[in-house]
Formats: C-alpha cells, structure tokens, sequence
C-alpha cells in the first residue's frame, strides 16, 4: 500500500464519506475546480460533481451561515475555511448558531457540521496565514476541536467528525501536512473522538501537544530517552471535550508535566489542560505544570516567526527543569 | 472641464405593489386567489396575531413573560408571507413574526414559551423542519440559503420534490454583512428562496433614513443581480401576491426574490424599550392611518363580507383561543436544569458528567 | 455629592472625555437619540452633538471595523456593542487589525479604540443577551481587556482606557449596572489598568473575580468571615494583561485560592489564572486551585440562567473545601 | 393568472468609461490632465510596477521572498488610481498594488520586505497616513470608510482642509459583507471615500461569474443608494480620469462613488499558485490583447510620442531603479526578534517582560 501524507488523507477521507453518504457536500474557497490552495480536496468534483464540491464566493460568515442551514436541513456539511486567519467573520455563526441549535430547539434540528481549517505556522506565509487560535473555539460550549497530527489520525478522525451529529472545528496542522508519510488503508474506519492518543509510553515525565508541535515534542522525548528521562507524550487530538482521564492516568505514574502548543500561552489551551491537572491531580504533581508555547505577541511575519514558535530545545528545557524541581535554587 | 462621455452598460427599474390602498379601496382588479374565504381568513389570522402581541406585552407587564417584541402594524406582512407558504416549504424567521408563525401553525404557548425563557418553545410541534425563531440580526438569512440549497440538493441529488426556503428580516438587517451575503449567494447559486423585509422604518431608534442612502430596500436586489421589488407590506393581499408569485418562481427553478414590504412600526421595538423617545408623534399618527386590519376590515365591509356582529363574534372566539394559550403556557412545568446540558450534544460527552452531576446534585 | 450607579459611572466618564478631548467620538446602535438601549450614552448627544455621538447602521462588522479606520487617523474612537451576544462579527477587525495595527506598521499607526459591551447574565434578557466570552478577547495578543465592577472603577478605568494608546475590550456587568450606588466625583481622575485591585484583605483564602460575580465572591467573603475564615477578595479588574504579582502576593499569605467567573469553564480566564498560580507559586499552594464558573453549556434562556450562574453558595462550598484541603479523604 | 399592476418606484443607469480602445486609439476627447507629460508618467510607472513585479515573482523562485502577488497586467488601475490621489489624501490598498504604492511614494525596498517576511516594509517612510497593505479580504474598506469619517470629521471639527480616503478592493472583495457594509455607512454618512475595485475576473481559481450574478460589479453602488461606474480599467486614462472625479466630488462633500475597473489578472494570483489549473488558455490569450501597457504604448507612438529608443532608455533607467532597490532590500538586516514585542502595544506590560526576557536571551 502507499504512503500517504497528512494533506492526502485528509483527501481520501473526505472522498471516502462523499461516496459513503449522500448526504456530503464539501465547500469553500477554490475548493472545486483548483482542489484548495493546499489541494486537500484534489480531484474531489471531478469524481463527485460540482453539485456536491462546491466553490463559493468570497465571504466567510456566509461559509459558516449556509452549513448550519444545510445541516439543520439533513445535510452533513463539510466546509472549509482558507486559512485559520479567516474563519474570524464566520465565529458568529459557529458560536451563536451551530454550537446551539441542538440545544435551543431542544433537539428537533442540529448541527452535524466540519468546518475545516488549516492552521499554524512554519512555512513562511504572508501575514495571517499562521494562526493558532484553537482556545477561541476550545472554549465554546457546544462544539467540538479537533485536531490530528499524523496521517492516520487525520483520515480516521475526520471521518469521525463528519460522522458525528454535532459541529467539529477540524484544524489541520499545515506545517507538517507533507511532513511525513504513513500506510492508511481507505477501510472506513474512524478513529474516537472525545479520546487522547498516548504516542509513547514513559514514566518519568508526561508530555502534551497537539498538532505540528508534536513534532518537536517527540523528537524531545527521544533526546531526554538518551539522557535517561523517559518521557510520555500524549496527543488529546480532540481539544475539546477533552479527555483528562488519560492525561491523569499519567501524571500517575509520572507527576510531572510539559504542555507545549504553538498558540500564544496567555489563555491557550495549555491553561486548561494545567488547571484541570491542578484540580484532578494535584497531590500527584512533583513539579508545576509548564507551558511551552508561542509568545503573548502576535504571530510575527515569516523572517520572526521561527523566533516566535516552539522549538525542540524549549520543550527540553523545559522538561529538564521539571525534571529538576524543585532544582538548586529550592528553598 | 468637459465631461467624459459615457456608454450605457444596464438599466434597472424597482417597483411597488399595492391592491387595497390605506382607505380599503382596490387599486386594481384582486388577484384569483383573494376569495371572501381567503381574505377573511386572512383577517382573523392578523386579529389573532394582534391579540397575542397585545397579551404577550400584558404578560411581560405584569412579570409574567420576559423581553417580547410585537409586530403591531405589521401583521400583514407575516399573515400575507406565511399564508404563501406551502406547508413543506421552510420558514426561516426573524424574531418579529407572530403573525407568520401562527400561519406556520406554531402554537401561541410555544411562542410564548420562548420569550418566557423557555427553549422548548422552539421545539415546534408543526413546522418540525422550520427554523427557529433567531435573534442575532440578519444571521437567518445565511441559514435560509443554507436551507435553499438543502432543498435543490435533496431535488436534484437525492430526488425529492421541489421546496422553497422564506426568510423574514426587518429594515435594519439590510445593514448587515450576512444580508449581502446571503443574497449574493441565492442570486448566483440560483436558489429557491425568498427574502422578505419587513420594513417597519426602525431599527429600535434608528430610522430607515439612517440606516442607508438607498432610495428603497428593494433595489438592494441589484446588487446580487436578482429581482426586487417593493409591496405595501400594509397591505395582505400584496403581500401575499408578491411571496407567492416569487414562492412559485423559486420552486420553478427559477431563482430567488428579495422582497421589500413597507409598513411601520405601531409599537415599541419591544417591551424593554420606549418609542417614545424617538419616534415622532405626528408620525405615528399617519402611520395608525395606514395599517393593515382597519384597511382590510374596510374593505370586507365595503363587499359586505364583514359586519359589527360578525367582529364581535370574531374576537369572542380568538379570546377563547388566547385563553386556552395562555393557560397552557402558564401550567407549563419548568423545565429541569439539567436540560441546558440534555441538548448540548446529541450525547453528552463524559468530560462534562462531572458538572453534568454537580447541577442535578444542586436541585 | 450624588451618588451614581456603575451605568450613570459610564455616561461620567464617556461625557468627561468626550469634553475634554475633541478627538474622542462614540457610536454605535441607538447611541444617540435613545442614549443607549442600557441608557449608557444618554444626554450625550444632546450635549455634543450628532458629530460626536452616532448612531451607526445595524452592522457590527462595520463598527468594529471603522473604529480602526479612525483610529489609525489619530482620532479615540469609543465603539458600542449593544451586547456582547453580538460582538463576534467584529472580531475579525478586533484580532486581526485593532489589535495588530501597531506592531504590523512597526508603530506608525496605532489603534486607541474603546469596544464598550455590556455583558454577563442574570437580567432576564432574551437568547445571546447574557454571554460572558471574555476569555475569548484575552487570548488575543495586542488588545487589553478591562471589567469594571464598582461605580468608582467603572469611571476610572473607563477614562483610562480611552486614554490609553492602544485597544481595550471594555466590558461591562450589566446584571450590576444599577445594583449599588457610590460617589463618583468627575473629577477627571483615571484608575491604573493592568492593576488588581484588592478590594478586602485576608490571610486565610484568595477569592479572585470580576464583573458581576464579584457580588456573590464578596458575599462569600462576609460569610467565611462568619466562619472565622478571613478571605482575600482580589478582582483583576484588567483581565489582560494580567497583574499575577498581586495575586501571587496574596498566595503568599493564604496559600489557597479560588476563582469565581459566570463564563464557562473549560478554556475559561479562571484556567489561565490557575495556570500561573501553578507555576508561580508552586510551593505557596497548599490546595488546589478551585473553580467557581458557568458549566460548559450554552447559556440557558432566562429561565435557567439562575441554575447557570455561580452563585454565593457554590463559592462557599468552593472555599470551605479549600480551606479543609487534604480533609478527610486525603490519602 | 393576470399579472399584477406594478408602479415605477426607481430606475438606475450603469455606464461604462473608456478613452483608450485596445487598439491604442481614442474613443473620445482625451480629458485635460492627459498631456503628453502626464501620459509618459504614466507609461513609466506602469513599466515600473510591471518590472518590480517580474523581479519579485523571480526573488520568490529563488527563495529569496515569500508568496508574492503581482499584478501583471492591471497596472493601469494602481497607477490611474494611485496619481490621482493629493499627498495629503489617504490611500487604504489591499496587497495586489505595485502601481499605486510606487505612486504613493511607498519604496520598492518597503514593498518587497513586506513580501520577504519583515514588518518594516509597512512601516512606510513617505505616506506614512496610508494604510498598509492588507490581507483579511474587504477588511480594508472598513478602515477606509473610518478613515474617511475621521477626514471629514477633522475638517469640520477641528477646521483641518479637506482630504479623501481611496481604497482599492478585488472583484472577490466584493462579495464579503465588509464591501456591504462600508459602501452602505459611506453612503449614509456621505463620507469622503472612493473605491476602485479592480475586476480581474478571479479570484483565485473562482471566476466573476461564480462571484455574484450582478451583471456588473458598478451595479452594487445602487444597494448603497451611491453612484456607481465602470471603467476599462485596462486604459490609464479612463481610470485616472474616473478616480479623479470621484475624489473631487468627495472633496467638495459630494459623497462616495464607487468605480469598478475592468481589467484581467494576466499571472498567478501568487507565486504559491498556478493559474494554469483554471484560466483557459484563450481566455488568457485574449485577454493578453487588451493589456494596459502596450494599448498606453500603441497611443504614445501613434501620437510620435514614444520611440524604440526612448524605450530602451527606459528600460535601463528602471533596470537601475530596480537594481538599487534589490540592494537595498538583501542588505537590510534582519530585525531582531524582540521586535516582536517591542511594537505590541506602546509600552510593553509589565506582565510580559518575562516573555520579551526569555524571548531575548534565547538569541
Ligand atoms: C447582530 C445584532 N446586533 C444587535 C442586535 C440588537 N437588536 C435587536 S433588534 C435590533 C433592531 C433591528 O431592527 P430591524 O432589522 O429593522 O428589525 P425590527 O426590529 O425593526 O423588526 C437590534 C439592534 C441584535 N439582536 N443582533
Ligand atoms: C477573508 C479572506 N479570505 C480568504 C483569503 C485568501 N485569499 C487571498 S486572495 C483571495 C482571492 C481574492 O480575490 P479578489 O478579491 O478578486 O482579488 P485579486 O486577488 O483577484 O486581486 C483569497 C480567497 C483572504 N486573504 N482573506
Ligand atoms: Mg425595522
Ligand atoms: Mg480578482
């Protein structure tokens, strides 16, 4: 079997739920004829009919306005936003409407919506087109993030998310979409949402990230496997709801935690997932709970923005230092 | 300076519609459909409107009901609209809608539920596929063309019968991003749906005038290269005429409508607010001169289809109706508060049964 | 002197600057001739003219965008959301600009805008009236974002944010727009932003909060004080940029703390704040961090809502369990 | 079914500008500003937009620029647009604008540093009131129409002299709610503000018709109830002579005009894309006849203005123009990373000081 990318399974993924359910339809931007400006959806309306992969006009909130129409119509909207940068006009729809439709009309109509979106930085693109805002919509009630962060996980969890009955915010990881390649046989199955994925096992430290900081963060365990620090990592992949059980399972056998996540620290998600280890784990922690993350600044133009973004070398000292706690300077 | 000279590239014209003019007088010859039937159907249903918005206020008065917004003046609009509707058609409404809600055969308790506070009012018995009511400005009109394109798709792709989306709006939504889009997207996509603007000429304080340089709503049409116009929203036979002939243009593959319906606002913009601070008085007068139920209760009467006795027959029996409606909306038990959570995902994901246990555990 | 309400505190500071600096202009929806759906702008129209005071078309895009065309030529735009409910078609000029204008021009324009919305639940208000989002807004780089929850504060930060060179989220409680009265003088006097405030002392527990829930917090703290338990009450006041130092400051004393916020948990500010406890003040902790929040549903319709807000007791609860920390369970 | 008796609310015109016809001929009387002079200033900085766009598409393949958009073969809308601004005037550009920034006066160093990944570039050493270049599409006429509000607002209430906010747009543009909303406040507020869309029939891979079913993009005005005309925006002169127009009237407190230009995009919409996947060959072929430069050229030779010589000449002069740019551009420095908090607001809070610290030392 190939190897597929990342970007290719999200393709084969969205072919394959076209195929599987009539109920389709994929839309956005130079979505159709071009394939998307990353060429995630290459191919699809010429197999499927621009009845059913669709480019739309220029305009987000409507991108986001027509699939709660669509959905609460019996259709399973797949849209797409450009960049991350631009899902912004679209927020209202996602959060006053597709995040509650279910809920307001008690049930009678919902929101089975993907809306997808590349994000992150590291690949030198002009301004706005390297954002990693994923608390924003983390903290919405209602929805659901979800992120993948390998070929694998891309195509099982995005089939899982266009399955789902309720709205899934699917951001995938565009610095490592042609990263690396792995075995993903098109069979149709899911992956679990709502679940984290323990990427290596470890005892003496736990290590959380999400998509293209994971990279980093793996390649810091097997540093700190050298240096005999045996790290656990642990992709969450849905942001939100968050599975802690898992998180906590490890700080068991570990008590000691890095987060690391390319979105600015102030507010991101790595305030959660260290709040929610503080609640449920607090007696287990040997050492605070570090952040490693971009910078509370906006996310520089492309010539900075390898200063801004999280390098391998930061999750490790960073996980040294726990390592170390409470160090030299301990009172 | 000499002027440049010109070519000419496209003309456009907006026009207006009217039948029964302010004193009950037809204008011109009244379309097939405006039987003595239909049109006293039509003036019991904007009675009933009017009696629900006039004890919805009462109830918000006296602490029963919260914020509620009466559609006083308006209610040809939402009676001529929803009475062009087919039932398999999809209403998408704004909030400002009694009259068009009761053709949809929404029931006044549940109107009444939802400015009580109560979700399950948009639970629909009827219109199940409907949209619910929708209080941020203009965003229903995105969800009807999501709606229309469901209803072509579902025809074209999964072969069922031809449906039309509706939406309602009022002036100062035109203002709004999401209209533009909206329309633009029916317009190129060519979809079944219908756009009617309730032009009651504010938006709380904010007049007509302020809202927009353009001469009418209507020619807004031109812009997504569909066709406007406008109709004496004052008038239900108009109205109904304009929606149905644009309703069945739509469901012909033929393409969208944006419909301007002029009327005026004969209330305050809800119960949380006083026109009185900013609508002038002389104005409101004029306007009382206008409305819909006197023309048309005129006009009835001038064909002697309408008489004293058969008003006060009328509005025995719509009190009738109101009080089994208010009765049903006050014996309403409260819903449990673990509902805010019941319906937030279609199940509850396990990250949440910890609060999801913390609220049952504090009734 | 009178004393005036946090709402009448707004109009104060709104007319003060207003009259002291011609380049300050406020609008929005029903700003003008109405004075504001809240009252919040009344008389100031009237007193200095439709120029001045606006009122816009119904378009929030538009008025979160245009206050950063203003800004950039030198003028202080004082922006109105008519409630916070309706303030995300604007977040893309938020984010992506007001906040941004600055650093993307290396300083040569700027964005001193105010975006006023009164926010939070409690008032029986129809669907989207009572959102508390301000995590949202927090976790933008580049913006400030200020709550007032006194009369007092509500003129001084208000005068200090549009006097302030760079954009502030301003957001007001309205549940306690008209709860309590003080004396204001106008005396042109701004209050510090980026400070806590502390607003009762104590030695035993630091109960953190803002907005409205500083009612309920405060009330806990009389209890407590009942009890013999001495709480200190801090309200951040500006949310971001956060003053950690004074809360850490205060878990110096009381090694314990909880954070009360009407806004949902997960994601929400209460994270962030717990997070640096964690990391701050790691050995001071001698509990865990507790949260006192909305749960993570949509904010109910008003029926409800009581059931959705965190109330005085849940805030007992919270610090009493805090305060018994290990108790008895402890291992 | 008869058809109902409408009456006439409004009728609206679009007409179409052009002076230049693609063979280089005039189709009218040349307007007054078109002296020789004017016209040769013209035919240099659109050579010059076109140069520093084929020298950056080429920095781009190098790897020594980022994503680059040009604008090949739409230099006569930056250029005609850009020279009929005033200094004081504000420009509020999207980011396809070589032509309108050089006439802005913005360098060519600053242009390709914002291209090269450096916030400096905006940091304009001349026009330094004019926005920079702006990605989040329609964005910038919001700013535009705040800007404009805030000119007029200075003249009247602090009695400074009159100024205009221009801003320019693509075809695409127009489609999001930001157009809508901007044309619909600078019409009810009559604000000083011109916008020139530059219609080169894609937006990306979608082209004008999968836009918006408006026959024109001019025809939009009518929703704002503005004026609203094309232009061959592949004639400078027509163009130049439109813009003009537009900004002396609201100048004169005569309110805004919208101006469509047509044109084509003869490139990739950037570097990072292939124009070949969509745009028809004959498409292109076409489209490549009607192109501003040589229609501009073809006049100034017929007129004896312009000689192969003198074009050689000039391709030399800007050859060095370019060159010293390129200098200036690779032998800039790189800013340093701290100057990411440095411009984050106007004194960095103290809560982030750890930050810029941790930031620093990691150099
Ligand atoms: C996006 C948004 N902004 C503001 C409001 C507050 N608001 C409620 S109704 C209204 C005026 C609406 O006027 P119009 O569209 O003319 O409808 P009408 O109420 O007159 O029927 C406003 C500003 C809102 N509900 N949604
Ligand atoms: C809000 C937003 N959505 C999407 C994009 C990505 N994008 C960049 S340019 C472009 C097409 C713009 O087309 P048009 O307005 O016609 O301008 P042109 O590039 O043709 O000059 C798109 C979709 C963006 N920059 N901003
Ligand atoms: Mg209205
Ligand atoms: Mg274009």
């Amino acid at each position: 079997m190939a190897q597929i990318t990342l970007l290719e399974a999200v393709t084969q993924a969205l072919a394959h739920e076209l195929g599987a359910d009539p109920r389709v339809v994929v839309f956005g931007q130079d979505v159709g004829v071009n394939g998307g400006v990353f060429r995630a959806t290459e191919g699809l309306q010429k197999t499927f009919g621009p009845e059913r992969v669709l480019d739309t006009p220029l305009a987000e909130t409507m991108i986001a306005g027509i699939a709660v129409g669509m959905a609460t119509q019996g259709l399973r909207p797949v849209a797409e936003f450009q960049f991350m940068g631009f899902i912004y006009p679209g927020l209202d729809h996602i959060l006053n409407h597709a995040a509650r439709y279910r809920n307001r009309t008690r049930g009678r109509l919902s929101c089975p919506i993907v809306y997808r979106a590349p994000f992150g930085g590291g690949i030198h693109a002009p301004e706005h087109h390297s954002e990693s805002t994923e608390a924003i919509f983390a903290h919405i009630p209602g929805l659901r993030v979800v992120v993948p962060s390998s070929p694998a996980r891309a195509y099982g969890l995005l089939l899982a998310a266009i399955r789902d009955p309720d709205p899934v915010i699917f951001l995938e990881p565009k610095r490592i979409y042609r990263a690396a390649k792995q075995e993903v046989p098109d069979n149709g199955e899911a992956l679990p949402l709502d679940r984290c994925f323990v990427l290596r096992e470890g005892t003496d430290i736990t290590l959380i990230s999400w998509g293209a900081s994971l990279k980093e963060t793996l390649e810091a365990a097997e540093q700190l496997a050298e240096e005999g620090i045996e790290a656990e990592v642990i992709d969450p992949a849905t942001l939100k709801p968050l599975d802690i059980h898992t998180v906590i399972d490890s700080l068991e056998k570990t008590g000691r935690c890095v987060v690391v996540h390319e979105a600015a620290r102030f507010g991101g998600l790595g305030a959660e997932i260290a709040a929610q280890i503080g609640e449920y784990a607090f007696d287990l922690l040997k050492a605070p709970v570090q952040r490693v993350t971009g910078y509370d600044t906006v996310m520089p133009y492309y010539q900075l923005e390898n200063n801004y973004l999280p390098d391998t070398e930061q999750v490790l000292t960073a996980a040294r230092a726990t390592m170390d706690y409470p160090g030299e300077g301990a009172k | 300076m000499h002027k440049p000279r010109m070519h000419l590239l496209a003309s456009f014209d907006i026009a207006h519609l009217q039948y029964l003019d302010e004193a009950g007088r037809a204008t011109q010859e009244l379309p097939d459909f405006a039987t003595p039937d239909t049109l006293l159907a039509f003036y019991r249903q904007m009675s009933l409107a009017r009696l629900v918005d006039d004890r919805a206020v009462k109830l918000q008065r006296t602490g029963q009901l919260g914020t509620y917004p009466s559609s006083l003046g308006q209610e040809a609009i939402g009676v001529g609209t929803g009475s062009a509707l087919e039932k398999s058609d999809v209403y998408c409404p704004y909030y400002r809608e009694s009259g068009a809600l009761l053709e949809r055969g929404v029931k006044i308790e549940e109107i009444l539920a939802i400015w009580g506070g109560d979700e399950r009012g948009q639970d629909f018995r009827h219109a199940r596929e409907d949209l619910p009511l929708c209080v941020p400005i203009a965003t229903q009109l995105l969800h009807a063309a999501g709606v229309a394109f469901a209803l072509k798709y579902k025809r074209e792709q999964l072969d069922e019968p031809p449906r039309v989306a509706v939406a309602s709006a009022g002036d100062g939504a035109t203002s709004k991003g999401d209209f533009h889009e909206a329309l633009n997207l029916i317009g190129v996509w060519k979809l079944p749906a219908v756009f009617v603007i309730n032009n009651n000429q504010w938006a709380i304080s904010v007049p007509r005038s302020a809202q927009s340089a353009s001469k009418t709503i209507a020619q807004k049409a031109i812009a997504a290269g569909i066709p406007g116009l406008q109709v004496d929203g004052n008038d239900v036979i108009a109205v109904r005429s304009a929606v149905a002939d644009a309703i069945e243009r739509a469901r012909n593959g033929e393409g969208p409508t944006l419909i301007e319906a002029t009327s005026y606002r004969l209330c305050d913009h809800t119960t949380a607010d006083d026109a009185s601070r900013y609508q002038p008085e002389e104005e409101v007068r004029e306007a009382w001169k206008r409305e819909p139920l006197i023309r048309l209760g005129r006009y009835l009467r001038n064909e002697g289809l309408w008489s004293d006795e058969q008003e006060g027959e009328l509005q025995r029996e719509l009190a009738e109706v109101m009080e089994k409606a208010l009765r049903a909306y006050s014996e309403r038990a409260k819903d449990k508060p673990t509902a805010m959570f019941d319906h937030l995902y279609a199940r509850l994901p396990e990250a949440f049964l910890e609060q999801y246990d913390q609220l049952a555990g504090e009734q």
